[in-house]
């Protein structure tokens, strides 16, 4: 089991400001201003790359900032996911348009 | 006729010869703005400016409204169609079609008038057989109801055509959410499957909209069915927008509308659009059009309609609004609840309603 | 031509039948009324500001006065603007703060084209210091104690910006100080003038104040911030004046805004721009003595 | 592509490149405070207007029996002085409460004390302010009607 596979949404639309290791994201989709810290925007790179399985992200995520994965980082990590999804920064891919 | 002359021609003018208003003095300018921002015009005024580049020519105070406008209408149409975004994601697993309406829908087909246009709320239609779990899957993912009184409640349940608006906690949208583009309670009876049978995807998008011939009948029905006609101005300009977009580009475009409007028996309506869109705007809608549509009014009928029509759709004069306009509002107030419900369903409603009026509720909602 | 320089009869007869114009820095607005009362204060504290006869006019509000047919209810005040009546009846008392809150929110609800931020603004050495705050924490009040003291005002209520070079534009307006502000201020300036104390408003009560006349004659010159202040009046605190981290100000600042969020990518835009270009900070004062030395010295 | 398609690409790759620059001192920043997770935060900007200093705002004065300009509720058991709370999920950054937030909560202050006395509606305030709420206008509160929970 690898979860739900997740893929950003118009990444290249957005205008990003960096302040010293955080972000102020502009979405032109919504209008909607965002705040970022560097692990959340480096989800949001990862995911441009390409779609990236739940278990990648985690892997990818602690290997960049040198963490041990534990219970609570991944579900918070999903719970940011779901945020994500829900602001339309990101989407759920069907696994049959993957391959 | 009335509204050839002071303000309303002014207003008239400046939406069917926007040439003219490079010779517009201060004053007229003063006057025309805050007209036009009484029926949402505005928008619609700086893009037509825009397109002549008459901005920077004309008073620099009024451009700058106008410019606040059009910054304002943008946001509007933003919302609205990020608003649809979210609405079509939040349903995406009920594999439901959603049809989006009036503004919205405006835009998804192209109609050049649109980008001035501006948006208030968001309206789209699903079956009625899954309203219900619709209204639960929105509510479940953040969109809730406007607290309303149990009255309203039961009207917008019972006798109308829409579930309470729904806003979603975090943004300021409200979603109107239609399953039918007639009033159940005026008698009219539309079989709604067909519009969904005959809804297109909008190009380029994974958007539903209405057919051409039904967008257009949903304006009619809109303006001569379900509205009061006060300052609804904006509305007929949509009808005559749809009619001359749509007639350039499609060849049958007059027969379908015909036939359509007579297979739900919305010749009426439809001719209300036509007549007064031909009068005010000169639409070029060619006469086979009227005289092939079925429930037509009477002579006597459309006589009045014609008094009080026109002067009811323009705005008030800000500074001295006339008696005579405000008679013509009312009179057509009371003929858009005559005929959307029965009789006995009317008195009540009306009662309560000049009840508010006399006695408005504590706190409620403006 | 200043209101001061109309005869008071031509004054009231304008405010009653075609509408006082007035210049209210970068807009012209058309005042209408009939009530006396209203006129008398009007034209004592309003004395600098510029007449725009005959100039197109943004705005056209209107304070009337309603007798109700019974006699059990007092007359009370009702603002229009085009028509159109934003707000619930006031008071008969409040016509002033009723014609001034009305105001404010047609500008904060129909300006697009410049980006609002909801900030007390005052400029010196050609620069401009924006005090962005919440309802309660002093911005007027600092605001009056720095403009008796050399600052020129450019608002006490609106930050207003042009987004596409970043100048501020002075609107100055008459200053509402509220509760204890107005002894306080009343005891540092005696100075100042002050118009009647209107008790019982939904802020508590409140004075204006006239704001000097060199505001009003320099009210076209504009000038670009340099300086974004978040103030904070404690009693008893002795001043500290930290630098506020660009991210918390972005924040701070785009939340504090009536419009950035209608002005979308520009809005963003300016907002990034305008951080760039200035030093935030975090005021916390009591003395007003103290807090005028700090920004005499920041400005200098 | 257009220029101006093709621009904000380049913009975007160059904001990428500095991004993943992660330096030690910043990873070890975000690593030792609390913030070793994702964090992100949408600015709820709207609210400004109902904000502005005439129509919302908390009210610290005394309050008459008769105002009619705080905001209180009567369910049939004598006016009560409606208690707003901040919703605790908007970041209040250390000014006075100046926004309910997206889901402010709110009850009405109890118009008796445990003996049984009457409370006047300046005291059912100074309780309210008391416990951490906030005492709002009629006005205010008729702005947040109907998103008001516990209510």
């Amino acid at each position: 089991m690898t979860g739900a596979y997740w893929r950003s949404v118009s990444f290249s639309s957005l205008q990003i400001e960096e302040w010293g290791g955080e972000f102020t994201v502009f979405q032109p989709n919504s209008g909607k201003t965002h705040f970022l810290n560097q692990m959340g925007l480096h989800i949001l790179l990862c995911l441009d790359r390409a779609p990236t399985s739940e278990d990648e992200i985690f892997v990818f995520l602690t290997d960049q900032f040198q963490l041990t994965l534990d219970q609570n980082f991944s579900q918070q990590t999903i719970k940011t996911l779901h945020r994500f999804d829900e602001l339309g920064l990101i989407e759920k891919v069907r696994p049959e348009s993957l391959t | 006729m009335v509204y050839t002359q002071g303000h309303y021609k002014l207003l008239l003018d400046a939406l069917t010869n926007p040439d003219c208003l490079i010779d517009y003095s201060i004053a007229d300018w003063e006057l025309l703005l805050r007209l036009a921002r009484k029926v949402k015009l505005l928008g619609r005024l700086a893009t037509e400016l825009n397109k002549r580049d008459f901005l920077k020519k004309i008073p620099v105070r009024a451009a700058n409204i106008l410019r606040s406008s059009l910054i304002q209408a943008k946001r509007m149409q933003q919302l609205t169609h990020w608003e649809l975004n979210r609405i079509t994601w939040a349903l995406q697993s009920m594999d439901i079609p959603v049809i989006a309406l009036k503004g919205v829908a405006y835009s998804l087909v192209g109609l050049p008038e649109s980008a001035g246009r501006t948006y208030v709320d968001l309206d789209i239609m699903v079956p009625k057989d899954v309203l219900v779990s619709v209204e639960l899957e929105l509510n479940q993912r953040g969109w809730v109801c406007q607290k309303l009184s149990a009255y309203d409640e039961h009207y917008y349940r019972v006798w109308s055509h829409e579930i309470p608006p729904l806003t979603h906690v975090e943004r300021e949208i409200e979603v109107d959410v239609h399953h039918t583009i007639t009033q159940p309670s005026s008698g009219i009876k539309v079989n709604s499957g067909l519009f969904f049978e005959a809804a297109v995807l909008a190009e380029g998008t994974s958007y539903k909209i209405l057919s051409s011939v039904d967008m257009v009948l949903h304006c009619a029905v809109n303006l001569f069915q379900n509205n009061e006609l006060a300052g609804d101005l904006r509305d007929l300009l949509d009808c005559h927008d749809l009619l001359v977009f749509f007639s350039e580009k499609e060849a049958c475009f007059w027969e379908n509308l015909i036939e359509r409007a007579n297979q739900f028996s919305l010749g009426r309506p439809l001719f209300y659009a036509l007549h007064f869109s031909v009068l005010m705007f000169k639409t070029p809608v060619p006469d086979i059009v009227a005289s092939n549509l079925n429930n037509k009014p009477s002579t006597i009928v459309l006589w009045v309609m014609s008094k009080l029509v026109p002067v009811a759709l323009f705005p008030l004069h800000p500074d001295n609004p006339s008696k005579r306009d405000r008679v013509a509002r009312t009179l057509l107030y009371l003929r858009s609840h005559w005929i959307r419900m029965p009789l006995y369903l009317l008195l009540p409603h009306l009662i309560y309603k000049s009840y508010l009026a006399v006695f408005p509720r504590k706190n409620s909602q403006s | 031509m200043t209101v001061g320089q109309v005869p008071f009869g031509k004054f009231i007869a304008l405010l009653s039948d075609s509408g006082l114009r007035v210049r209210v820095g970068p807009f012209n607005i058309r005042i209408n009324t009939k009530s006396v009362t209203l006129a008398n204060h009007i034209y004592r504290l309003y004395e600098s500001y510029k007449l725009a006869e005959d100039e197109f006019a943004e705005f056209h509000v209107q304070v009337i006065v309603v007798h109700p047919k019974r006699k059990i209810f007092s007359p009370h005040i009702r603002f229009f603007v085009d028509g159109h009546s934003p707000f619930p009846p006031f008071p008969q008392e409040q016509g002033l703060t009723a014609l001034e809150w009305g105001i404010n929110l047609v500008i904060a609800a129909r300006v697009s084209h410049l980006l609002l931020f909801h900030s007390a603004a005052v400029e010196r050495n050609g620069q401009v210091i924006l005090f962005p705050a919440w309802p309660g924490s002093g911005k007027t009040t600092l605001c009056t104690a720095l403009i008796y003291r050399g600052y020129r005002l450019f608002s006490d209520e609106f930050g207003l910006m042009d987004p596409d070079n970043g100048d501020f534009f002075p609107i100055p307006r008459l200053m509402p100080l509220k509760n204890e502000s107005i002894q306080v201020i009343r005891d540092y300036l005696p100075e100042a003038i002050l118009g009647h104390e209107i008790p019982k408003t939904l802020k508590g009560t409140i004075a204006h104040v006239r704001p000097p006349k060199e505001s009003f004659m320099r009210s076209e010159e504009t000038a670009k911030a340099k300086w974004i202040i978040f103030p904070k009046w404690v009693a008893g605190s002795s001043l500290s004046l930290e630098p506020l981290p660009d991210s918390e100000a972005f924040l701070l600042l785009a939340s504090n805004s009536f419009n950035y969020e209608v002005l979308g990518e520009v809005g963003f835009q300016a907002v990034t721009h305008l951080i760039r270009t200035c030093s935030c900070y975090k005021l916390v004062y009591s003395d007003f003595d103290d807090v005028i030395s700090a920004m005499n010295d920041l400005t200098d | 592509m257009t220029e101006e398609q093709k621009n904000k690409q380049m913009e975007q790759r160059e904001v990428k490149a500095s991004a993943d620059k992660l330096s030690e001192n910043k990873r070890r920043r975000l690593i030792k405070g609390a913030v070793a997770i994702p964090v992100i935060m949408t600015l709820q900007s709207g609210a400004a207007l109902a904000r502005t200093s005439n129509l919302v705002g908390s009210l610290e004065e005394d309050i008459p029996d008769d105002s009619t300009h705080v905001a209180t509720q009567d369910l049939g058991n004598g006016k009560r002085i409606v208690c707003a709370h901040p919703d605790d999920s908007e970041d209040q950054s250390g000014a006075p409460p100046y926004d309910l937030g997206n889901a402010p909560m709110g009850h009405l202050e109890p118009n008796f004390d445990s003996n049984g006395n009457a409370l006047s509606l300046n005291d059912q305030a100074n309780n309210c302010r008391g416990g951490g709420g906030l005492v709002i206008s009629a006005t205010a509160f008729s702005s947040f009607d109907g998103r008001m929970a516990g209510l």
